[in-house]
């Protein structure tokens, strides 16, 4: 899936990060196509130096979630201006169609480009880098061990979940899946919550004080701060003209 | 006539193959020992059984159906009971009663049955008036005998355990011993425990680089001796 | 639901991002140095309860729980869901950067609200009035939700109307669903782990 | 002189008593097993050893110095190590290296010795090369293993293991076994395996009801005896 060493993938995450946020906050905020036009140029040159395979994209794009899907069906609809065309008495309007249109390439070239710069960070990495930009540091260690045990729990969950299709559990729509459903979740939360006990104890037996150490420290090197100012001139210039 | 078969057995992950060509059967009634390294594949075989996991190739044939896509293996698992290594996985409902119940539950066993088929289950364990107790807490020798005590209320006729003596101490080894030797159901117990296994099992297989190899055979051998075989592990 | 990238307005954005940002530092204030696994555990455990799919007739919804995370951590349900959507939205690409706060609070503020007014409630020994609170909570706490997310699109612009009132209409029946969900949840734990009840921030 | 004692300890939930009136000490380098039936107090009494629960009366002194406040057992624990139960409980790092540093690091030992240190820790499992594998994709084995290093990290005085063979196969029970003979540290180990314990320790305890009985001695008896007891679950 993911191809090693490319430029991306060994680039700082910490001016991966900054440049992703850049990015998003501009294309969101935008409603100006050709500044979007320019924004893809450097989307394009992201994905290039990811390294991440055409097939990767796609299936991150399929994931698109439903909420756009309400808003691109609706738009051409309500939107006042010249029609287009007609599906019985509703009529589409051009101004409606294109405007469903901006959203959908914005929303794309943002997922594109996120995905580019940030998924060739682990996001062990991603929460280091957080670490070091601006975030408050319980925050980022909320963050560091909600990610830990993420696995540890959803692999209990699919254990319980399979102990139930053992016994012969089928879901299906009546008060008894809802209860088996609110049985595996709960015994989810009170394990997590005896666990959590567990682990802070496992931190003082290690003579945890209060804060906590961090061992890993980023390097910038040359090309990480030229990809970084390339990165942010090219923005702010296409924000500027455009 | 074999009650359960596995035939031409393939399986493995992306990195390496875990069974190639696996063949295997249960005849009614009798108890398999099944001994061997981590990871030599002792649970995924018996996740495979039940059809947690599909195969890549060969067949699953229980009671000369074979079993291929999820509503066979629906079948197969009403009378095909796993009961898994740590009885925290198996166990998720807030009473004892309740977790006993949720198989026969789901096999339609009529509502007004299920307290005295807990009961029933309760008192084969020796855990007499543990309904209302709430599983969580109980101590961890107790949590495997409901765990077990889940898959027995579903009446198995073929009976999966993985690792059931764990953490045990002796004196609860001899008790499981004992109530599973009590049962008619087939067995297959995966188990690092010899000396356990000798106490329920006919025979018990040593399952090593997708192979099964005969270990021990309580009906050709003396007792107290061992099979010699060289592994290297046992020096 | 997560509202995705591209779509809402800058001031909107922004209002969103102020909200979950005063949220977050007031929540994190809250939380003490011993609690922080705790919080993220639970988190944790809420980011799997999502991915849960529960059967709805032909289709199924997925599990969103936010009246029961404010009900378990009060104030600190803002960083937990944070860190949970962010996660989201780097794993699954659900929501995105620029919406995080806007997700974050919709889901959050609905969970503080409902702390406030039905924790008691449910913290109540007597079961009918605990079951009562919890399907309150779990409800309420959706068409929140529901209601925040209508309320930014149509603030966008007028022509997003129409898909605010559909997604408010979406929301209605994970709402019933959620709230008997909530009411089951609050039954096993209270069972279980009652000072799982007690522990709030 | 004992390097930890413990001396007139009791300790009890509400419904009923674990520890009363309890002795115990260890010595310097000594190795001692304990074994008992589930439930009898083994991990409490870990867990009191290190302060994570307070005795309700009775001392725990530590090179002569009494611990009875969180700051005397957070001195306490600078050289008292405790190897948890579940390896995952004890692993909370992204990575290896972090996770074995974590101890190091909060005892003040300075930045630039800690890859050093690491490196040397995970020479002793046998591990390395490990440092930047990420901690929840390692398998049992290698949890276990790490999960020992974050504490061996510490160069604790004394260290503590909770059922440490787990779900371990013969072979990475031996290898355990082999790192654990070379460490000068006296141990206390909970297991329920016996000839595992014999294999590292010079003396072995039963725990019952609250109270110690030598269960096996290696030093003054031949290794294939056991000590005659009247114990009723070996009948």
């Amino acid at each position: 899936m993911k191809k090693e060493n490319s430029f991306l993938k060994s680039c700082d995450p910490r001016v991966k990060f900054v440049l992703a946020l850049l990015y998003a906050i501009i294309v969101a905020i935008t409603y100006n196509f050709s500044l979007l036009v320019l924004a893809s140029i450097f989307s394009l040159i992201c994905l290039l130096l990811s390294g991440l395979s055409f097939f990767y994209y796609l299936k991150r794009l399929g994931l698109v979630n439903l909420f756009l899907v309400f808003v691109l069906i609706t738009l051409p609809f309500t939107t006042p201006g010249e029609e287009v065309f007609k599906i019985k008495f509703l009529s589409a309007s051009k101004e409606g169609v294109s405007l469903a249109f901006l959203i959908f390439f914005k929303s794309n070239l943002i997922i594109l480009t996120t995905t580019a710069l940030l998924s060739t960070s682990s996001i062990f990495e991603l929460a280091h880098a957080l670490h070091h930009l601006f975030l408050p540091s319980k925050l980022v260690q909320l963050l560091f061990f909600t990610f830990r045990y993420l696995h540890v729990i959803e692999k209990e969950f699919w254990r319980l979940k399979d102990a139930a299709v053992v016994r012969c559990f089928v879901p299906r729509t009546n008060l008894f899946t809802y209860r088996t459903m609110a049985y595996l979740v709960g015994s989810l939360i009170v394990r997590s919550y005896d666990r959590s006990q567990r682990v802070y104890e496992a931190m003082l037996c290690r003579s945890f004080n209060g804060t906590f150490p961090v061992y890993h420290h980023f390097h910038l090197r040359k090309k990480d701060i030229l990809f970084g100012i390339f990165g942010v001139t090219y923005l702010v210039a296409i924000l500027i003209l455009c | 006539m074999a009650l359960l078969e596995i035939r031409n057995l393939c399986f493995g992950y992306p990195q390496h193959s875990v069974f190639e060509d696996f063949d295997f059967s249960i005849f009614p009634g009798e108890t398999i020992g099944l001994m061997g390294p981590n990871g030599a594949g002792k649970t995924t075989l018996l996740r495979l059984i039940v059809g947690l996991i599909k195969p890549q190739r060969g067949e699953i044939i229980y009671k000369n159906r074979i079993c291929r896509e999820e509503k066979d293996f629906r079948f197969l698992r009403r009378e095909v009971g796993l009961v898994f290594q740590d009885p925290d996985d198996q166990l998720f409902c807030p009473t004892v009663a309740e977790d006993i119940a949720f198989g026969p539950l789901n096999l339609g066993v009529p509502r007004e049955k299920i307290p005295g088929l807990v009961k029933e289950t309760l008192d084969i364990l020796g855990l007499s008036g543990f309904e209302e107790r709430v599983t969580y807490r109980l101590s961890g020798g107790e949590k495997r005998l409901v765990a077990l005590g889940t898959v027995l209320a579903m009446k198995p006729k073929v009976l999966l355990l993985d690792e059931p003596t764990g953490d045990l101490d002796p004196r609860n080894i001899e008790r499981l011993s004992k109530i599973l030797n009590k049962l008619s159901a087939a067995k297959v117990v995966v188990s690092h425990d010899l000396s356990f296994l000798k106490t329920i099992a006919e025979k018990i297989y040593w399952l090593e680089d997708g192979k099964l190899s005969l270990y021990y055979d309580v009906s050709s051998y003396d007792s107290s001796r061992l099979i010699s075989l060289d592994r290297s592990i046992f020096h | 639901m997560h509202i995705s990238e591209g779509v809402l307005s800058a001031p909107v954005l922004i209002a969103g991002a102020l909200g979950t940002g005063i949220g977050t530092f007031i929540g994190l204030k809250k939380i003490s140095v011993e609690k922080v696994p705790q919080i993220a555990l639970l988190s944790a455990a809420f980011f799997v309860a999502s991915l849960v799919h529960v059967p709805l007739g032909p289709s199924s919804v997925h599990l969103v729980l936010n009246g029961l995370v404010g009900i378990l951590l009060g104030l600190a349900t803002f960083p937990a869901l944070l860190v949970g959507l962010f996660l989201q939205a780097l794993i699954f690409q659900f929501g995105g950067l620029t919406t995080l706060g806007v997700n974050t609070f919709n889901m959050a503020f609905p969970g503080v609200v409902v702390y406030y007014l039905f924790g008691p409630l449910v913290r109540s020994s007597r079961s009918l009035i605990a079951g009562v609170g919890a399907f309150l909570a779990g409800a309420l706490a959706i068409l929140l939700s529901g209601i925040l997310v209508a309320f930014e699109l149509t603030f966008t612009g007028e022509s997003f109307k129409a898909a605010a009132k559909l997604i408010l209409a979406a929301h209605l029946p994970v709402m019933i669903i959620e709230g008997i969900v909530t009411v089951l949840l609050v039954s096993f734990l209270k069972k279980v782990r009652p000072e799982i009840f007690g522990q709030e921030v």
